[in-house]
């Protein structure tokens, strides 16, 4: 309570009138709802009561998937939008565009990103697909994993033919027989749910750092003028990460996430399928393995031209707001320190 | 001639207009439409040459009289209507209208032109009401006058149609009706039956005819053609090309209503016709190759 | 004397083409196999019909998409007759303004995106910009044709009869241009229709056909995005009936065509 | 509109050295934009990333053309518009012939083009991936659908609105149907045909833009939207003004073949 008092005190002279938070959202029945922690952040309430005490409004920013990258990106260099839960890739980017960025909290283990096969073409590995053609949409997150997976295979792009193609219209490509594989979100597990294609591989088998992440970012303007206002967002995340950690939220969580998006049962199969526990879906913790993820979207985008500078990974890492979170509600040492998934 | 006023004029008549009352010393009557023209000059520039269309034309019309234009394409009847109406005010000499120089168009000056130009998004009475749009005609009289001009030429019933619901005989009366409801001082009529067959063109002919006795507008008409020219017009003034000039004016000394048979209208026809196909017609040289040839001016 | 001059007949025979393309689908849906993603059955097609229209989500989605439509057509289109008939009117903004706005017009929507998102963000405010985009050019493109082409006989009996510029342009420039600038506002509305579709599909939204269509393409659910393009068909030319009726009776004055 | 009025003006009105000629006229508004625009950027208020200054772009568009990159992506972009603009154009321009010549054809499609014609073409995006794939000759359908559209309704009424009076005349005259198509129909019609086509090409264009941000790996479109998710506004707005000035010289050739093919109209 003191803490809040100084931190009213500290931000007092140039409060923003309003915080503003984006996240990708999911039309549902008439209403955007929005994916992961920030939809709970949203309907915990506890974020807009907190800055509602300091006389400040919360605005949350719903942005479609399809355009949501770049549309961060230009809210967060017009200073229109302080804190957004989003991608790596895009995140990099805007860094290296002059948009300073602060990655203030983690946001759990990552996305997996699935190769599926059509069916008739008889592929058990990526190997198996050279002379092939593959689609992908390309510039978007799920071009990284991708390219690890055909480094770590001693393979190049141009060992393929790679197909640029819009992820709606896969499906269709796939069943006529216009592309033989496809690199998907997961998406891909409804694929193979439909009888068009099976997954022949994800990157849950593959090292964590591999996962296309998603975080909380903060502007870095923001982040250094407020430090307060950023304690209470990431604050709520955490509240929230520790929500959706309970087991007895565990369904809720899974229905949340299907909501305006892919069936129940494809969200509950791809959650079964991981190899850490459920609690670990949601930590908000700064693991190694986060931060080598980081460095490596970083040094990828340089390698292929997608950014003209090299951007430092470790000054993007902010991690003083989510230890005191931890420390705050007594949640230190619930989430493991240390690497929780992978086989390698 | 004398005219006799007509009891059937409309009563909004006597109410005078803006540019009425010029020169008082002249009567009432005389005082109605009377046209001078004197050395009237104009020429066109075409892609850089200035070609000169009307040469030394002087006109007097009289107050209330019919006078018909005739000549070949191109002497510049129907300039000389759009110098006299005010839609060209580009000229050299005079055009004086009751001593007033023309330099723009006027409520004062009428026209009908050989395409009806009736607005095909408005009704007939709107059309013909809307001449009186900028008149100071009381808005609670309007409805009336224009009943009675739709009824002067005879198409009481047609006023809620629109202009492609109308014969072109009707279109063409139409837009008689929507020139004299100004009461203009000088009604031109540019060829205003020359997109008519010949039966129609009778019919508008007797109904022109009826009309101007019963108005007394002074009247300038400009036709192709010779017979109706000397059916209605008082006088009829010859006109050669290239460029125009006023060749002849004849006299038709006949009282109104006419007769057609008339000799006196066949044996001047003739005459007129014999003038006109006379004249050399040369179109392929400049104009002032034609000047040595044409015949001088007849000025009375 | 012919089966076509009968209304009813007239109507069945418009029916037999969209019922062979149906008929034609269903066969399409039974072969199964790789067809199963473009083709739904027109059973599975009826069934989601009946969900959507139940569950309200059709209602709704129609409401609002129309709703953007016009909104996006009213703000679009005003703007654009007004600006296309102040350059037939005043050729200098003709020439001053002309050429940029065709080279404007040229440009796909892509390209104002960024500028949109910076601006005006992912709100509602983003997709009605791109929405009043598409119904400003041809608006102001027809509006503009239409007094330009305005014939001069009709200018010069306003002239006659004393016409001051705003009865000039009351009276001659705007009925008479009137034929164009419903051609246009026929225009501006069909691109406005597909705009507002396309921008839900692509922007987001809470609700709209266009984001139910997005939804079912994520969902890959084939039923539900059949039945989208049907109402979103089935609204937009019911619409193009409308505009067609309104505009015979506002030009009721024009001769018939034949 | 916009036509080149300067040449009407009275000659020798002003000395050739002043006469603003109608080219360098029709330059003064981009050039106002551009310096409005730039200085627009040099007051700060708006981030450089978005509101990248002209000069910026300037460098990026010669940058892209020295590397040949531009070059490519326009290539290939008009290269697709101008198949799919023939195939679209030529079977708009039949179908919109069969059904405004015989009743029974109008009655029986006419509905279902009213029909289908307010669909966006990305709808349908699914069902013509299965049955044009994904390659060339994908992109070029959906430019020949943008086409065909606009075509079919010009040519619809072009031909509807051509007097029944003349094909009396050639009934009278017994005219063979070649002939009447020949002497009569095209004729008649091209005008409102050459004005479909116009309209057609300029909305092709756009189209074709937008579907290379579907699907595609090169094209002026795929070059903007790479621009937009990688943050380079700049290469964005060199695409902006690529497609803008392409399409601008589209319309402007169109309308000068219209010009020409339809001079008779005017004497």
């Amino acid at each position: 309570m003191t803490g809040g008092l100084a931190a009213c005190h500290r931000s007092g002279a140039n409060a923003p009138q309003t915080v503003t938070l984006a996240s990708i959202a999911y039309p549902d029945q008439g209403h955007q709802v929005y994916n992961g922690l920030t939809g709970v952040v949203v309907r915990d309430g506890w974020l807009k009561g907190e800055l509602a005490k300091r006389g400040i409004a919360l605005a949350v920013t719903p942005v479609p998937t399809a355009v949501g990258a770049p549309l961060i990106n230009e809210g967060f260099s017009a200073k229109r939008i302080d804190f957004a839960s989003y991608g790596d890739f895009p995140a990099i980017i805007a860094v290296a565009g002059g948009v300073p960025l602060k990655l203030v909290a983690p946001l759990g283990q990552g996305q997996d990103v699935y190769l599926v096969v059509r069916n008739g073409i008889n592929a058990h590995s990526i190997a198996d697909l050279k002379g092939k053609r593959i689609a992908l949409h390309r510039g978007r997150p799920w071009e990284l994993p991708f390219s690890k997976l055909l480094d770590a295979n001693g393979l190049k792009p141009t060992d393929f033919t790679i197909v640029n193609i819009n992820p709606a219209a896969t499906p269709a490509a796939l069943a006529a027989g216009s592309v033989d594989a496809a690199v998907l979100l997961n998406d891909g597990l409804l694929v193979e749910k439909k009888g068009i294609g099976h997954v022949i591989w994800s990157t849950a088998q593959a090292p964590a750092d591999w996962k296309m992440r998603a975080e909380l970012f903060g502007r870095g303007g923001f982040v250094s003028e407020h430090p307060d206002l950023t304690q209470l967002v990431v604050d709520a995340y955490i509240r929230a990460a520790a929500w959706s950690a309970q087991d007895a939220n565990r369904e809720q969580v899974i229905q949340d996430a299907s909501r305006g998006f892919l069936p129940v049962d494809i969200i509950r199969k791809e959650y079964a399928s991981a190899t850490y526990p459920w609690r670990e879906r949601f930590s908000p913790i700064f693991r190694p393995d986060v931060g080598a993820h980081y460095h490596s979207v970083a040094a990828y985008a340089l390698a292929h031209g997608l950014v003209h500078d090299q951007v430092d990974a470790d000054a993007l890492l902010d991690d003083r707001f989510v230890a005191k979170a931890l420390k705050d509600q007594k949640l230190e040492g619930f989430w493991a320190a240390g690497s929780v998934s992978g086989t390698h | 001639m004398s005219f006799e006023p007509v009891p059937q004029r409309p009563p909004h008549l006597s109410q005078t207009g803006p540019q009425t009352g010029i020169a008082g010393a002249e009567s009432a009557r005389s005082a109605r439409g009377a046209l001078t023209i004197s050395s009237l000059d104009k020429s066109f520039t075409i892609s850089g040459t200035a070609r000169k269309v009307l040469d030394g034309i002087n006109l007097t019309v009289r107050p209330g009289e019919f006078v018909s234009i005739v000549g070949a394409s191109g002497c510049g009847k129907s300039t000389l209507l759009r110098l006299i109406v005010g839609l060209d005010d580009e000229y050299t000499g005079e055009i004086r209208l009751d001593g007033e120089r023309v330099a723009t168009t006027s409520l004062d000056r009428g026209i009908v032109f050989q395409d009806h130009r009736l607005f095909p998004w408005m009704t007939l009475e709107q059309n013909v009401e809307l001449a009186l749009l900028n008149t100071d005609v009381p808005k609670s009289r309007r409805a009336q006058i224009v009943a009675d001009h739709i009824a002067l030429v005879n198409l009481t019933g047609f006023e809620k149609a629109y202009p492609h619901q109308l014969s072109g005989g009707m279109a063409q009366r139409a837009a008689i009706a929507r020139a004299l409801v100004t009461e203009p001082k000088l009604l031109l009529l540019d060829e205003p039956l020359g997109a008519l067959d010949a039966l129609t063109r009778v019919h508008v002919q007797n109904e022109l005819q009826r009309i101007w006795m019963q108005q007394r507008s002074t009247m300038v008409m400009v036709t192709h053609d010779v017979e109706e020219a000397l059916y209605l017009g008082d006088r009829v003034i010859v006109m050669t090309p290239h460029p125009g000039r006023i060749r002849r004016i004849v006299d038709v000394d006949l009282p109104h209503p006419r007769d057609r048979r008339s000799p006196v209208l066949h044996r001047l026809k003739d005459e007129i016709l014999a003038e006109l196909t006379a004249a050399p017609t040369d179109t392929t040289d400049d104009a002032r190759g034609n000047l040595v040839l044409l015949p001088t001016r007849e000025d009375r | 004397m012919s089966l076509l001059d009968h209304k009813p007949a007239r109507f069945a025979v418009g029916l037999v083409a969209p019922a062979l393309l149906l008929a034609w689908w269903q066969w399409q849906a039974s072969r199964g196999g790789s067809n199963a993603v473009a083709f739904a059955s027109l059973s599975t097609v009826g069934g989601a019909a009946r969900e959507l229209i139940v569950n309200g989500t059709l209602l709704a989605d129609a409401a609002a998409t129309l709703q953007r439509a016009f909104t996006g057509l009213g703000i679009g289109a005003t703007l654009g007759i007004a600006l296309g008939i102040a350059m037939a009117m005043w050729p200098l903004l003709d020439r001053l303004l002309g050429p940029l706005l065709n080279a404007l017009r040229q440009v796909p929507m892509i390209g104002w995106l960024p500028l949109i998102g910076l601006w005006f963000g992912s709100d509602e405010g983003s997709e009605l910009i791109v929405i009043c985009l598409s119904a400003f050019f041809p608006a102001m493109l027809n509006a503009h044709a239409g007094v330009a082409q305005v014939e001069r006989r009709y200018l010069e009996v306003g002239q006659i009869y004393g016409f001051s510029a705003s009865q000039r342009f009351r009276r001659i420039l705007l009925p008479a241009a009137m034929p164009m600038l419903l051609t246009g506002l026929t225009q501006s509305l069909a691109f406005a229709w597909i705009a507002a579709i396309a921008a839900e599909l692509l922007m987001g939204a809470s609700v709209g056909l266009g984001v139910t269509m997005q939804q079912a393409q994520t969902q890959q659910r084939l039923d539900i995005i059949l039945v989208t393009i049907a109402v979103t068909a089935a609204i937009g030319f019911a619409i193009n009936q409308l505009v067609y009726r309104i505009r015979s009776s506002l030009l009721a004055w024009q001769a018939p065509a034949q | 509109m916009a036509t080149a009025p300067a040449s009407f003006l009275p000659s020798g009105s002003r000395r050739p050295g002043f006469k603003l000629g109608p080219l360098p006229q029709a330059l003064v508004p981009p050039l106002a934009l551009f310096a409005v625009w730039q200085l627009a950027c040099l007051t700060g208020l708006f981030p450089e990333q978005v509101l990248v200054p002209p000069s910026t772009v300037a460098r990026t568009l010669a940058r892209l053309a020295a590397s040949g990159e531009l070059e490519r992506d326009v290539g290939v972009s008009l290269r697709r518009l101008l198949v799919g603009f023939g195939a679209g154009a030529l079977t708009g321009l039949a179908f919109g012939a069969a059904t405004a010549l015989s009743r029974w054809t109008e009655a029986a499609l006419w509905p279902l083009f009213l029909l289908l014609w307010q669909v966006p073409v990305i709808a349908f995006l699914p069902v013509l991936v299965l049955f044009f794939g994904i390659d060339e000759t994908f992109k070029i359908t959906i430019v020949a659908l943008a086409t065909f559209f606009p075509v079919a309704l010009a040519t619809f009424d072009g031909i509807k609105s051509v007097p029944r009076a003349w094909f009396e005349v050639a009934q009278v005259y017994r005219t063979r149907l070649p002939d009447l198509l020949w002497r009569i129909l095209v004729p008649a019609t091209v005008p409102a045909i050459l004005t479909g086509l116009r309209v057609a090409i300029t909305r092709a264009w756009v189209v074709l833009v937008a579907g290379e941000l579907l699907a595609a790996d090169s094209g002026i479109g795929q070059l903007m939207e790479t621009g937009r998710q990688l943050f380079q506004i700049d290469v964005v707005l060199a695409g902006v003004i690529t497609s803008g000035v392409i399409g601008f010289l589209l319309d402007r050739c169109a309308r000068a073949l219209e010009a020409r093919a339809t001079r008779w109209k005017d004497a």
